[in-house]
C-alpha cells in the first residue's frame, strides 16, 4: 500500500459509508470517484434521518405537542450546528434551502425585488466568471434579462485559474453583485477570494460565494471570507440530497424582500396583505426540508469530528498522488492546475481523442466510477476547446490504491480503443 | 455494449467526410458535447449519398458509419424502415433480442442492441440517425427528390 | 371496539408506522391526530430511501457509471409513479420541487414572467379563495405586488362552504389564473371544482389547484380534475419531507418560462446565453431531491397498494363518527362543515373560551397530538372571528379507539379550566 | 406546567381592564393569535397602574395578571429587575431552578418556570412584559415620567 504523509486511517472511515461495499459488474468492488457530483453518505447521518422519522416526525414550529416540539428542536438544532460548522455570526444567518442552485437564485431574486441600494436593475452590473457551475450562471443570466443589467464575467488562464488582470475594468462602480466559485468543480481550482473581495467592496458591490465545492473539503469559515452570501448544498457534504444552505449577512436579510411566499415565512397574514417573519424563516416558504437538516446537521457532526483541516490535508495528500500518477499515462492532458497547489481533489482530464463518455463506460466496465461530460461548467470546455472530460474527484473516503485503479483503468482504456 | 463490430465502424467509419448534398444538419447532443454536420443527396428515390462529419464517443461515430453503410443506395421508403427498426430497437432497454427478421433489416446495426441497455448512450446512437431524418425533411420540402 | 363500515384493517396498517409506537410523557402512548400537517411514514417508504442511500446513491442524469444509471432510474421510476398515481397524461408533465409552496410559486412566478397570451400584469386579474392556506395566498399577493394584477377571491358561507355566489363578477374576462384549494386544510371543506373550472373556461383563465389535502386522501385524477396546474407535497401523503409535485399541461410547460435557473434545466449554456431542456427538467434547477422523490415513490406504492378508495371510506367513517362524538362535548363548536358530506377527514373547532393553546397542552399531557393556531390559513380564522382554532386530522392509521380517546381528552380539559 | 398559581391568576386576574394611562401599546403574537393593549400610568418614578385587555391562553393571560400584581406600586428600577429577572427565567429552557433568592424578587412569577420548557410557549408568558417594557419605555420618551 502506498503511504502518504497525511493520509486519514480510510479504512475505519469507509466502514461508516455502506455504498463503498457495493459492487457492480460480477462483483468488482465499486472505486467511487465521483465525489464532486455527491458524495456518499455515512451510516450515521442515514440513522439520524431514520431515527427522526420513526419517532420524532411531525411538522415543525407551532407545534405545542411533544413530537412537535422535538422535531422543532432538532430542525433548529441543526441550523445552529449549521452555524457553528461555517463560522456565522448567528444562526439566524442560516437559511434551508433545497439545494445550492436554489440558494444562488434565492441572491438573485432578493436583488431583483430588492429596494436601493441593493436593487439590479438596467443601470447596474452583474459580475461572474467563466469558471462557474452552471448553477452560478443561469441566475444571473435570467436576472440580467429579467432586470437590463448587464452580464460581466472573469475568463480563466490556460492553466485553469480565473484571469484577474482586468479586474478593475470588470468590477467597476456599476457592479452591484460579484458572484464566483470558491473552488471549481471542474478543474478544482481554490479560487482567489481576498483580492476579488477587496475590489467588491472598493466599489461597494455585494459578493456571493458559490462554497459548494469547498463547505465538503476544507474550513469554511463566512467571517474569515468577508463575503454577504454564501451558499452550499448538503449531499456533496455527506449529507442527504434535498437541502442546501444560503448563509447571507444579518442586515442584509433584514432588508432584502422575500422570495417564495405561503406558510412558515410570514408574520401575519390577512387577503388584502401580508407581514413576513424575521430572517431566516422570511426565505423559508412551506414546509421545509426537516428530515434532510437532521440529516444535514449530522453531516458536520461527523465532518467536524473527522476534522475539516486532516480532511483538507488527506485531499492533498491524495491529489499531489493523483497529478503525479495520471501524468505518467500517455496522451493524458490535466485540464485545469496540473500540480497539487491551490486545489481540490477534483481533476478533469482528456485522453488523447478518446471520447470521456467512452473513457467512462470502459472504466465503469471496471467498477470504477467517474464522471464524464461538461460537469455542468460547459463555459470551461468551450474555454479549452474540448466538448467534454473525464473527472476524478476524491473525498474524505478515497485511498491511493483508487488512485492506482483508475491509472490502471485508463491504461486498459487506452489499449481498448488503441 | 463495445461489440467488434462497433469498434470497427468506429476505427475504419465508412464514409466520413462532407461531399456535396441536398441538405445539411448539424445536430448537438447537449449532453456530452457530441456533434455531428450530415448532408444527404437523393437520386430521385434514391439515396444517392450520406456524408458527414463531426467529433463524438465511438457509440456516436460508429452509429454514423453503419448509417452510410445501411442507407446509401437505398429507396428512401425502404430506408425509412431502417430507421424505424433502429429507433424502435434503441428504446427497447435491452429488451428487445434482435431475431434473423430483425437482422435481415438493420445488418451490423443489431450490434447496437447492448447499448440500448444505457440510457445515457442511446442518444449518442440515435444521433446521425436523427440528423438523417432531419435532413431527409428538408431535403424533401425543398423538392429535391421525387 | 367501535365497528364502523369502511374501516381500514387499521391494526394491519399500524404495523408499517413505527412512531405510532412512540410513547410520551411516562409512557402514554401517541394518539397522533395531526396528519394534515404532516403525516406518519411507513416502515416502506423509509427502507426504499434506506436502500437508496446505502446501494444506489449518485448524482442523476448524464452518468454513464452504473450506480449513476441506477440512480438515474429510480429518480425517474419515482416520477413515472407519481404520474400513474395522479393520472397524468404524460409523465414529462410532472415536475419534483421541495413542497407544495414552490410548486405554488412555480405558477405563480412562470406567468408573472410568461409571454401572451399567459402574462400577469397591471391591466389582469388573479383569483384566489379566503379558505387558502397561506401559501396559495402569499404567492398571489407577492405576484399582485410585482405585476400590478389585481387579486380577487371567493368568501366563505357561516358553515365553512366557499361562497360562489357572485362566481361571475369574481371571474372575469381579465382573470388570468384561479388557484384554490381542492380540500381545505383547517375545516376539510371538499370544494366545487367542476363550477370553477367552467367559469374559468369560459372566460379562458388558467385554473391552479392546490391538492396538498387531497392527494393524501382521495383518487386525484388530473385529466377528470380539468384543471392546468395541480400542487401537492410529499410529506402530508406518507412520503419524506423535502419534496413536492407540479403537474402541469404539456403544451403549457412547454410555453411558459423558467424560473430557478442551474444545473439540470439547461439544454445548453454559454456565458452569453443559455437554452433550456425540455419540461420537466427545464423547471428542475440544481440536483433534485432524488432520495426523496424515491421515497415519494414508494409512498404513492403504498397508497396504492391500501387503495385510495378505501382510504377514502376509511376516513368518511372515522369523519362521521369524530363529527358525531365532537358535537357531544359541551361548548364544542365546529369550524366549518358540521356534517360528514363533501368534507375530509380534518375538523377545526373551538371549545368555550378556553384558549386552542391550552386545549393542545393538556391533550399532550395525555399523549394526544392535535394542532392549534391558524393552520397557515388566517384567514379562515379572521373569517369567524376568532383567534385560532384546534384541529384534530385523521388518516389511513387512524382508529375510533383515537376519536373516543379525544373526546375523553376534551372532557378532562373542559374540567381541568372550569 | 400549569401550576396552581397559574390556573389561579387566569381564572381570577388581577387589574385586568384598561384604565387611564401615561401610554399605551398593543401587541400580537402572530403564531397563535394571542393578543394585548397594556397601558402603564406613572407616579414620578413609581409605577402607579398598569392596566390591560386582551384575548390568549392561560399562560399569556396569567402572566398579564402576575405582572400586575408584581409591578404596581414598585420603582421603575426594581421593575425593571424584575422584568430581567423574568425573561432569563423564561428563556432558561427549564435549566434554572428557581432558588430563594430568585423566588424573592419574582414571587408568583417563578410558577412560571415550566413553561420555559415548551418554546411554544414562552412567547405566550412573555407577550405582556414585552408589552410594558414598549408601553414604559414610550412613557419615558414622551416624559411623562421623572
Ligand atoms: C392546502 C395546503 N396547501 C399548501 C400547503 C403547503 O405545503 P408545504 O408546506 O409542504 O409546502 C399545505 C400544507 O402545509 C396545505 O395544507
Ligand atoms: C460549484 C457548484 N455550484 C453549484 C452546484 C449546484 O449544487 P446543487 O446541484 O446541489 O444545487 C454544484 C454542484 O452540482 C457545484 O459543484
Amino acid at each position: 500500500m502506498t503511504y502518504l504523509p497525511g493520509l486519514l486511517d480510510t479504512e475505519a472511515i469507509r466502514k461508516d459509508f455502506p455504498l463503498l461495499d457495493r459492487t457492480v459488474h460480477d462483483g468488482k468492488k465499486v472505486v467511487y470517484l465521483d465525489s464532486a457530483a455527491t458524495s456518499q453518505k455515512p451510516r450515521q447521518v442515514l440513522d439520524a434521518m431514520g431515527e427522526y422519522y420513526e419517532r420524532h416526525n411531525a411538522n415543525v414550529h407551532r407545534g405545542v405537542y411533544t413530537i412537535a416540539e422535538e422535531a422543532t428542536a432538532l430542525y433548529e438544532g441543526a441550523r445552529d450546528k449549521v452555524a457553528a460548522f461555517i463560522n456565522a455570526p448567528s444562526r439566524d444567518e442560516v437559511i434551508f434551502t433545497k439545494n445550492a442552485s436554489e440558494s444562488l437564485n434565492l441572491v438573485a431574486n432578493m436583488l431583483g425585488w430588492a429596494d436601493e441600494p441593493y436593487r439590479v436593475d438596467h443601470e447596474t452590473e452583474i459580475v461572474t466568471t467563466e469558471m462557474e457551475h452552471h448553477s452560478n450562471i443561469v441566475p444571473w443570466q435570467l436576472l440580467s434579462q429579467r432586470t437590463g443589467a448587464k452580464l460581466k464575467w472573469f475568463g480563466i488562464t490556460d492553466d485553469g485559474r480565473l484571469d484577474l488582470s482586468n479586474i478593475d475594468e470588470i468590477i467597476t462602480e456599476k457592479t452591484k453583485i460579484v458572484s464566483f466559485t470558491l473552488v471549481s468543480n471542474i478543474m478544482g481550482t481554490h479560487n482567489p477570494v481576498e483580492q476579488i473581495v477587496r475590489r467588491a467592496q472598493e466599489v461597494g458591490a455585494l459578493v456571493c460565494v458559490d462554497a459548494s465545492q469547498a463547505a465538503p473539503h476544507m474550513v469554511l469559515d463566512v467571517q474569515a471570507l468577508q463575503a454577504d452570501f454564501v451558499a452550499f448544498t448538503g449531499h456533496k457534504m455527506v449529507g442527504p440530497t434535498g437541502i442546501g444552505v444560503l448563509w447571507g449577512r444579518q442586515e442584509l436579510l433584514e432588508d432584502l424582500p422575500p422570495f417564495l411566499g405561503g406558510g412558515e415565512m410570514i408574520e401575519t397574514v390577512s387577503m388584502h396583505s401580508s407581514t413576513y417573519a424575521p430572517a431566516p424563516h422570511k426565505f423559508e416558504a412551506g414546509t421545509p426540508p426537516i428530515a434532510q437538516a437532521v440529516g444535514l446537521g449530522a453531516a458536520v457532526d461527523y465532518l467536524s469530528a473527522v476534522g475539516m483541516e486532516n480532511i483538507h490535508r488527506h485531499e492533498q495528500a491524495i491529489t499531489g498522488y493523483a497529478v503525479k500518477r495520471l501524468l505518467e499515462v500517455p496522451d493524458l492532458r490535466i485540464i485545469g492546475p496540473a500540480d497539487a497547489e491551490d486545489r481540490g481533489a477534483t481533476i478533469s482530464f482528456t485522453l488523447g481523442d478518446i471520447h470521456p463518455h467512452d473513457v467512462g463506460q470502459v472504466l465503469d466496465e471496471q467498477g470504477i466510477a467517474v464522471r464524464v461530460g461538461h460537469h455542468c461548467a460547459r463555459p470551461v470546455c468551450l474555454r479549452y476547446g474540448i466538448p467534454a472530460t473525464t473527472r476524478a474527484s476524491f473525498y474524505l473516503y478515497s485511498t491511493p490504491a483508487e488512485v492506482d485503479a483508475l491509472v490502471d483503468g485508463l491504461e486498459h482504456v487506452r489499449n481498448f480503443f488503441a | 455494449m463495445y461489440q467488434e463490430v462497433i469498434l470497427d465502424h468506429y476505427k475504419h467509419p465508412h464514409g466520413r467526410g462532407l461531399r456535396d448534398g441536398d441538405a445539411e444538419v448539424h445536430h448537438v447532443n447537449p449532453t456530452c458535447g457530441d456533434e455531428i454536420t450530415l448532408r444527404v443527396r437523393y437520386d430521385g428515390e434514391t439515396i444517392a449519398d450520406v456524408s458527414y462529419e463531426g467529433q463524438g464517443c465511438s457509440i456516436s461515430q460508429a452509429s454514423a458509419s453503419v448509417l452510410n453503410e445501411l442507407l446509401v443506395g437505398k429507396e428512401l421508403g425502404e430506408a425509412r424502415k431502417i430507421q424505424a427498426a433502429f429507433l424502435e430497437l434503441m428504446q427497447s432497454k435491452g429488451q428487445l433480442e434482435p431475431d434473423d427478421a430483425m437482422e435481415e433489416v438493420l445488418e451490423d446495426a443489431v450490434a447496437f442492441a447492448g447499448v440500448s441497455k444505457y440510457p445515457a448512450r442511446v442518444k449518442c446512437a440515435l444521433l446521425s440517425w436523427m440528423a438523417w431524418k432531419d435532413a431527409t425533411a428538408q431535403a424533401l420540402s425543398e423538392g429535391k427528390t421525387a
